[in-house]
């Protein structure tokens, strides 16, 4: 389970740390494990502009953030979503799906924690703070003037 | 799955092989007071094949472990077994998503969780019951679909309605619309009766459920054996069944909801899994199911119950209907038959389960149930958990003899002479 | 009872033949990841011997039936060993009165019965509780022993008191006199703790309740596995065990009580088979334990629990007791020779019982239960249905080795070796 | 289980009908089954001076009412009280005890019924409602004048 892509990333996180500016904050508490992280994003003209993010817990969601933000930073906040999907799509697959290289990059890496249910939601973790940040942002820019 | 399925019996009813299913079943070659068993007990409890309990021990020998908590192999195994029964039983009711399955530790259990709902919900929400809120439940409820709405309705002030019975073991649904009406938050009753056999007309109670927007709970404990359920088709909110009746272990119950009424309902037992977030001062709970299966659940019981469904669709739940049904017929037209014998509830076969209740003039059902297990005829004698049928037609117990997939016609003639030899014996024949 | 009983293994502690007992047990034999199995995750659940899937076998292949209701001659014999396994229990308890024994699905239904009975408890009766009235628990329990307390405050508007932790994982008595006081109605505490191993003084406990009055339940799952436990000695009210923890099956636990109390408390769950008399317009209740007893009853699962009961005492408590505390002290002292290692809890053997709780600096606990389960050992993580003790000790989560009966000093070996294997790959030795 | 003496007693009861005059009566039931019987005890002097009873139910709570009266009418309260106690403890022996002729007579005949207790509870049926009458009668008579 523990590839060397996935130990780089936890021992050499991408993107870590709280960055200015952002649109929306948001924190994301795994109550089985104690594992959290806070999470910034903000989205410019339909683009993923930046993602910042500081936390603890294990290898895996650690990881999983660091290359999430690979993956979300500088799309389209369409395909960020699609990617999202994809990655959302792998965890459940239970070891069952060849995941697209082209689509999940590093996060093919992850294809073997779906066979271990507890690990899902420490992998799911980082993307599912992404996605509830990304959507608030999305919702107060088409609302109004974002911060 | 390592469990070996049924010998093939597939094919047309008249060649269901009723020596190849009772093979399976090892507790079926006993003898009782040096006669073979005929067990036609099966309302009360079924008996248990080879190939359930093999599933079992082979899951408790090689892949046991407390499940949704760990990350070593054994735990992860035991987790995947124990959410793929979730996914067969679901399947087998035709369930939506898997999510929808409570694990319980019998049927009466999934009454009293529903029931705790409504009285642990907070105002205004849609479980909320009290003062001038009605449940409507029959006259024909088994006394754990009945009890759980009582003590309800004890806490809460709200008032418990019943459809009652007509001379013949049917619903009177004479006066439906009143019983069932504006207050109503819940209809609960019985899929089959386990007394008078009785099948109930689903959708006549669902379609009036609907136009006044109570919850129907369907109580299940003697149709899911014995018929194919599609809880989509049946259109209920809230269905029950119990594994000891279909072949699993006791311990086990299973209580099919709604997603989203499931998502609403307040908790019912605290505890281990069931929670999100505990600090000493209040805790945010789980989404359903694990919000109802605090602790460690029925987990070697629940692997079982999956056999169990594997089993009977391997046997083909239509062919045991109509093998049920042969049984059944053969069962009324004998009593038929007899003088001075008379069933209690439907005497067709016309929506009505395998169940029959009897009365032997004259001789008491204690006297007939012991005289017959003398005989190696084990049937059940009391009021069968519905003391209120008893009450309505009148007699303080019944004989009931029940059938299922392993039962033969011979063992239905050996029931009818039984019964002769019953008369004989008291004198009254 | 045709159980085989385990072989011999009496004799001096130091003859306490491990490889005999792990002989028993079927899944011991089981490799994982190519390596052989070491099974540490006792605490969670435990394994099952031979003896126990053989005596629940033979009574489902040969006895079994529905109970209480018949008169036939399997529900006679499944009635007779239902209640002989009863008996069983109650004297590995220390029960005076078989009927002080009410059989749940696990632990946790049993406290939920106990604190729904406060709530459901008429006004006037020693069990009913409003604001005003007080529970008290301890920092330490189980989220099972713990929210459904928080549900029943929640419910009646009662406070939730705590008896909060030393810094060396013990209760801190300071305040104990201010916290059971005249208010409290329930002091509900756990024996044995499953997160730190600390064995709580329960003499102390008890004497402050009864001064004030309070009802005390001992929450025992962690404690009937290991040790001879005497509820009467204990002088406790309620006592809870759960089956699965102490080599019985999933789907069984244990509410003991006091003949008086059970009989003064209000039933819990509705159903068949804990009622007197019923009508359609209200019921009368069974006398303990039928009344709380609901449905059909966990019956092979007691048969099973009995199994276990007598595999125990063959193999002798006082014999696994001392066999357990010599791993833990290996487990203890290996822990204190390893740089960036540190236990959560007691840290020597004095009041404790087998299950350690361990940080390794710079090692999430995932991510050590990962990397030992890939050498073949299974601890678990997380936090062991014990949020609020890692948050008192400011960790996310534990790692816990746990061993029982049939662990070897050689598998204790085995983690310490594993844990300095995973501190290599993590980079953090 | 159904030996000739239980037959006969259920088919031809002893001393059933209800007759005055009485001190108390009392109705019981047992709620698995329906049985029920009402029964009128009348006691003077410290002697049981008449028991008779009307009820419904199987042959074995039948029968054994109509064991108690030839039993206990006739005796000092003490005495039909302890013959009531060793009726009692042979029904709660599963089939373990010998009873004792001299004490039950054709109560003996019930000592394999012990063995299924769920028709144990019908052989105390018409034992329990004459102890509760019983006792009743008892305990008005001493306070004060009975009916
Ligand atoms: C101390 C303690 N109490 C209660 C429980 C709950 O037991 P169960 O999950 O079997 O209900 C456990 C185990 O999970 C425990 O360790
Ligand atoms: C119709 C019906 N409902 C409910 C039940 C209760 O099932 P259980 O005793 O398994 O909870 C039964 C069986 O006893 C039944 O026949």
């Amino acid at each position: 389970m523990y590839q060397e892509i996935i130990l780089d990333h936890y021992r050499r996180p991408h993107h870590k740390g709280l960055r200015d500016p952002y649109d929306v904050e948001v924190h994301h508490v795994n109550p089985t494990c104690g594992d959290e992280v806070t999470l910034r994003v903000r989205v410019a003209d339909g683009v993923v502009e930046d993602v910042s993010y500081d936390g603890q817990g294990c290898s895996i969601s650690q990881a999983s953030t660091s290359v999430m933000t690979d993956l979300v930073i500088g799309k389209q906040v369409d395909e960020a979503l699609r990617t999202s999907e994809a990655f959302l799509e792998l965890m459940q697959s239970r070891g069952q799906l060849e995941p697209d290289e082209d689509v999940l990059e590093d996060g093919i890496a992850f294809a073997g924690v779906s066979r271990y249910p507890a690990r899902v939601k420490c992998a799911l973790l980082g993307w599912m703070a992404w996605k509830d940040a990304t959507a608030q942002a999305v919702a107060s820019s088409s609302g109004g003037a974002a911060t | 799955m390592t469990a070996v399925l049924p010998r093939d019996t597939r094919g047309s009813v008249s060649t269901y092989d009723v020596e190849a299913v009772r093979a399976d079943f090892p507790i079926l070659s006993r003898q009782v007071g040096g006669r073979p068993l005929v067990y036609l007990d099966n309302a009360s409890s079924s008996h248990k094949p080879r190939q359930v309990l093999d599933a079992e021990r082979d899951f408790v020998e090689q892949h046991y472990s407390n499940v949704h908590r760990g990350v070593h192999t054994l735990s992860q195994e035991a987790t995947d077994r124990y959410e793929a029964a979730r996914s067969t039983v679901a399947a087998f009711l035709g369930a939506r998503d898997a999510h929808e399955l409570v694990f319980t530790k019998n049927a009466t259990e999934a009454y009293n969780l529903v029931a705790y709902s409504f009285g642990n919900a907070a105002a205004g929400s849609r479980f909320a019951i009290g003062p001038g809120d009605e449940v409507c439940v029959t006259e024909m409820e088994h006394h754990s679909n009945l009890v759980p709405w009582q003590m309800l309705c004890e806490r809460t002030g709200a008032t418990l309605r019943w459809i009652p019975l007509t001379d013949d073991g049917r619903l009177d649904l004479t006066d439906l619309d009143a019983l069932v009406n504006e207050r109503t938050k819940v209809l609960a009753f019985v899929h089959v009766s386990n007394i008078l056999g009785t099948k109930n007309p689903v959708d006549v109670l669902v379609a009036r459920a609907r136009e006044v927007g109570a919850l129907t709970l369907l109580d299940g404990a003697q149709s899911a054996p014995h018929e194919v359920v599609d809880v989509q088709a049946l259109g209920v909110d809230f269905f029950v069944l119990t594994g000891h009746k279909m072949l699993a272990p006791s311990g086990i119950g299973v209580l099919w909801g709604r997603k989203e009424l499931l998502d609403a309902m307040p908790p019912f037992l605290g505890g281990g899994s069931m929670i999100e977030v505990v600090t000493m001062s209040g805790s945010t709970y789980a989404a359903a199911p694990e919000r109802f299966e605090a602790g460690t659940p029925v987990i070697s019981q629940a692997v079982a119950l999956a056999a169990a469904c594997d089993y009977l669709q391997a046997v083909g739940l239509d062919r045991i209907a109509a093998h049920e049904a042969q049984l059944t017929a053969r069962v009324l037209d004998g009593i038929r038959g007899l003088d001075g014998v008379r069933v209690i509830g439907p005497d067709t076969i016309e929506m009505r389960g395998a169940a029959v209740s009897f009365a032997i003039d004259g001789v008491h059902p204690h006297d007939v149930g012991q005289s017959l297990d003398e005989l190696g005829i084990a049937v059940r004698v009391g009021h069968h958990c519905a003391a209120p049928v008893c009450r309505r037609y009148g007699v303080p117990a019944t004989t009931r003899a029940s059938s299922y997939l392993y039962n033969s016609e011979a063992e239905i003639d050996a029931l009818l002479d039984g019964v002769v030899t019953v008369q004989r014996f008291w004198g009254t024949a």
